[in-house]
């Protein structure tokens, strides 16, 4: 789960780590109080969820209240990369005499949290990862250990030279650690971290993801969550025990388990279709889900057939017959449906569903790829 | 021959008493493999179709000699049950568990390091040798005895691929399934060493997934070590940037972990890479020379 | 730095370890009060901070409210080990089907935070560990790792046989020794943890102390100190730089270093005086110090004459010298003076002090006692 | 010979640019201590009467081959420097800074176990092998070379002690003041067998100290395994029980502890129990025939 810059920031500050003073704002008129609070040159910053926002145009240094709210002026509605800035925040500007790049991820090679600083701050660390990945020194944290503070100063006296500066970044590192750590996060940067034309190490952007599966012991951040329409439908579906992520193709698919649901997916591309979702109904036989499963296919209009992989292991294939028949009960079903049933009670499955004359059927992925191609253009 | 589970794996159930430990105990156990103790605090002295329960591992190892646990606990108390199991002294812990929090998993990792524990898991199905151990929540009608060592990080998309080598007469060694999150225990490499080393494996089949770089360390070490003739297949070809697909590990972030590099990779490398699941007994078939 | 189990409690409560319900009360209206609200049997207990409050007669069950009111006005103002009850606990009644004792405690030998249960619960721990060590179990936790859940059900399990009442009893002991570490305890003890009829879990009592050493770390903990008269002087002390504990003799003593200050005191006793006091003026050259401690040694009247130990390393004995002819300066001193200066600069120090002819010189320390003894029984 | 320090030994002085530090450093280095760096986080490049300063520990060892170090860090950055040396590669840290959170020295210990780092304290004087070496801040003038060790738990009670064996003609393999907190490095057994070890150190002197059973634990080991006289003094006789003398480690809790208590174990295992430490000499003297 991700949260905004302000949200992020609002962490640190609980955390102790310094931050510019900041307004979050929905409106102009917000834009003007928080200018007159701050009384000094503001940076106005849109709040959405995706990188490159400066580049789009959606963070302007400000040095008058006039200039602020133009910027908001032209910030708030904007679409950067598909999302509409809704809020913007508006910061206190700063000097900056240094900058640098400090990230927290969790890192499947290493097993541990992979601490990441650059001299290379305020661009994106992919770019730098891809030009320049001598640039970026990484550490594994000891995850029993933690981070000590004699890490993060061996780390940063790499990049800079001044002790007033390694004391200030690795103490500020230290606290993002014990942040990461407690909050469980997935994901946390600060990018650029400046030194300031005082002396002073500040955090002027912040970034942080959480890991969903250790949202249940964070109610406080998990409440964080701004979605978009896409991806309420995203966590709808996991509340019901559904993995569903909407894509724009016309082929609606319903599969059991994520890697045979983009095999499916990567089967329907290679014999020329388009997939309209990813669907992953997992590993329990309830039918239920099956009608679930129906109704987010369905409601996609763009959706002009449906492919059903099922390979039961743990998931039985008469249940998903049942839930299918299920579904028919109180849905009308007017578009074409493939399925293709294997493993666990196949046999029984492909009984129940023998009188239903709508359905096409298939042995093999690559045959029910084949045929739902097919019916989308026969459509 | 097999790697990790054999005739002389003795299992421990942690969480035997819940729905799903329940359930597939029994598949196991039917399938005959030799579960000796189940786990669950509080039951000890009961016993569940003739297996005796524990309160804890420890009690568990010490009374019946177990060396290898399998665990349907709760996705909460996951890590804990993982590091009870390894400071009990079990040498694989299979985790079937979905669900669990990363840093729960990165927490106990130098633990399992520490005791020379080896995990299979989080997240996964578990493993099979045919004809001799199953340890997990695999579909075992589709298996079959014979020298095909098989990795996947996925489970149904195992289950195909399996499906497709048995229906075609191609037996496995040992299949595993080694779990779909982003820090998980065993990984190719390990097995991949392990593969090459069993007499009784003869090909490998591996089946990797969009995200991260771990196919492509495979390859790099198939090239450099392994000798036996490698199949893969890429899962996640049509997935787009920026998306989690299901799996935790299956993202892609830019530059990093795209099925085209994987499958470039592994070109590189001598694997022939499968289009489809169906083109993997064919590729098997050729490389043995049948 | 010990705190009264109502404050011990009040920390248990925030980190989610059940208690009763409590009330701290001053006075017997206060308990009148308290036994309104609380509406049920309570029990009344002493708040001192030494052990055996219960066998003083400074516990008491409660059923009605003319019996707390009874207790009340029995306990307050009770004389307990030294100690004047100026406060009582008013907690909630538990019926109590069983108890345990659990410890935590920072452990020399295993050099980590060791874990102590007990089926014993309810008596001193002391007495458990001279008479049946065995019915202690000892678990060295791992500072790395912490204490792991499934560590706490095991321990547990060896003392406990119903799961639910394993899985409270763990879930406690968790929680815990997080608050421990958290809080820089140096120990932390539930006697009784009890089991009451409702299969509840319950900590009955509480007993912390804090790691003095770690006390900057936590303003919140260090501001709960209640300290009687002598610790107050001795706090006074340490904020001087002193180290000073006032006891019964008639024989003041101003020693560098505790090692040699134990030993100075012991050479007293050897020859037959009483130490009045444990003096350690550390081991900084601040001649200031020394007034400091003169200061605390004529504050005591019963001080009947003075020995000055000092063996000269990191401590200047000129530096004690001059320390001294400022003391006298600024107070009048009409007690004989014992000193005793060996090592660095010692020379240089009997120099500064040769004419004052009111000092009694020694060699050794066995000739200072021998003289300081002497000069009381003269005085 | 001596023990842990000799003129192999090349230190780093952790904190050389604070008060204490740049003091002791100067005493040290006039001793004939070999002292190749100093840590002071900023100042790397610069140097102090021709010491040349690092930022990190590791630059230290890196640029200077330093094996062992001395701390003079505040008690709330101990911890964390201590970890550093060891990290670093230091075989040996003297911990001299006092009022170290007992919880900091608790967590830093397995990082030295896992480094094969030994530590000196902390809240501890040092040690000196006369004539070759001395870390810490003990006062040179009283030592002499010689053939006893001495161990003690105190700083200026050891002066004193050491002070009546030279000037009665005995010297000093090595003396070591390891520290009067709860939780400390090395002890009295593992500094016991190293004397017993080496070749010139012919008898041992022993200060403890109440509270603990440090004492008793010491003499239980020196009746099994200690060939070479030990003479040994108690402090803290006349202390009451339940008062912290200073010292955070010589605390009597009930039943445990005592200065009596560990008299009788000393004597029970054939250590000689100084009344005074006028008597030390004489003992020694005895124990060696002279």
């Amino acid at each position: 789960m991700k949260i905004h810059e302000y949200q992020a920031k609002e962490i640190f500050a609980k955390y102790k780590i310094p931050v510019q003073q900041q307004v979050i704002c929905h409106t102009v008129e917000q834009v003007a109080t928080a200018y007159e609070t701050i009384n000094a040159p503001v940076v106005v910053k849109a709040q959405v969820l995706v990188g490159g926002r400066g580049k789009a145009g959606g963070i302007k240094f400000c040095t008058t209240k006039d200039k602020a709210l133009e910027a908001a002026n032209k910030i708030l509605g904007m679409d950067i990369k598909g999302l509409t800035v809704e809020k913007v925040l508006v910061a206190k500007a700063v000097d900056i005499a240094d900058e640098f790049y400090v990230g927290l991820i969790n890192d499947r090679n290493t097993k541990s949290v992979l601490l990441m600083v650059s001299a290379e701050g305020g661009v994106e660390i992919e770019e730098v990862a891809k030009t320049n990945p001598e640039k970026i020194i990484k550490m594994a944290i000891d995850p029993l250990v933690g981070l000590q503070p004699y890490q993060a100063r061996n780390v940063f006296f790499q990049v800079m030279k001044n002790g007033n500066h390694v004391r200030q970044a690795a103490d500020i590192l230290v606290k993002l650690y014990k942040l990461y750590m407690e909050t469980d996060a997935s994901l946390a940067e600060i990018n650029p971290l400046v030194i300031d034309n005082k002396d002073k190490v500040i955090a002027l952007d912040a970034k942080m993801n959480f890991d969903d599966n250790a949202l249940f012991r964070h109610p406080e951040y998990a409440a964080m969550a701004d979605y978009t329409d896409d991806e309420k439908l995203e966590v709808d579906a996991t509340e019901k025990g559904l993995s569903y992520i909407r894509l724009d193709g016309n082929i609606g698919c319903m599969v059991n388990g994520a890697g045979l649901a983009m095999a499916t997916m990567d089967m329907i591309k290679l014999y020329g279709g388009d997939p309209a979702n990813f669907l992953d109904i997992g590993g329990s036989s309830n039918p239920q889900k099956v009608v679930h499963a129906m109704e987010f296919l369905l409601h996609d209009k763009k959706v002009e057939a449906v492919l059903i992989n099922i390979f039961g292991g743990i998931t039985r294939c008469d249940d998903v017959a049942r839930g299918l028949l299920d579904a028919f009960k109180i849905m009308t079903v007017n578009i074409p449906i493939v399925i293709r049933l294997s493993g666990t009670n196949a046999k029984e499955g492909r009984e129940l569903l023998k009188n239903n004359n709508e359905l096409i059927t298939a042995e093999t992925m690559g045959e029910a790829a084949r045929k739902v191609i097919e019916a989308t253009k026969k459509a | 021959m097999s790697i990790l589970i054999n005739n002389d794996t003795k299992l421990v159930v942690q969480g035997m008493t819940g729905r799903d430990g329940g359930f597939h105990t029994e598949k196991m156990k039917a399938y005959g493999t030799k579960i000796v103790a189940g786990v669950s605090p509080g039951k000890e002295g009961t016993n569940v179709n003739g297996i005796p329960v524990f309160n804890t591992v420890a009690n568990a190892v010490k009374a019946t000699g177990a060396n290898t646990s399998v665990l349907f606990v709760p996705a909460a108390f996951a890590a804990d049950a993982i590091a009870e199991a390894s400071e009990a002294g079990i040498k694989l812990v299979i985790a079937i568990t979905e669900g669990i929090p990363t840093i729960d998993v990165i927490r106990v990792t130098p633990i399992l390091e520490k005791n020379g524990t080896k995990m299979i898991g989080p997240n996964c199905p578990g493993l099979i040798s045919p004809g001799q151990s199953l340890v997990g929540i695999l579909p075992v009608s589709i298996f079959s005895e014979g020298n095909v060592g098989l990795i996947s990080r996925s489970g149904t998309l195992t289950y195909e691929m399996v499906n497709q080598l048995t229906t075609n007469g191609i037996g496995q060694s040992t299949c595993i399934g080694i779990g779909g999150d982003p820090v998980i225990g065993l990984h190719y490499i390990e097995l991949l060493t392990m593969f090459e080393a069993d007499k009784d494996t003869h090909a490998i089949v591996l089946c990797g997934e969009i995200g991260g770089d771990a196919e492509e360390q495979a390859a790099a070490f198939i090239k450099e070590h392994v000798t036996k003739p490698v199949v893969a297949f890429i899962a996640g070809q049509s997935a787009p940037p920026g998306k989690r697909m299901g799996h935790a590990g299956a993202l892609i972030t830019s530059g990093a972990g795209t099925a085209e590099e994987k499958i470039k990779a592994f070109e590189a490398a001598g694997v022939k890479v499968a289009k489809e699941p169906i083109e993997i007994p064919k590729f098997i078939k050729e490389a043995l020379g049948k």
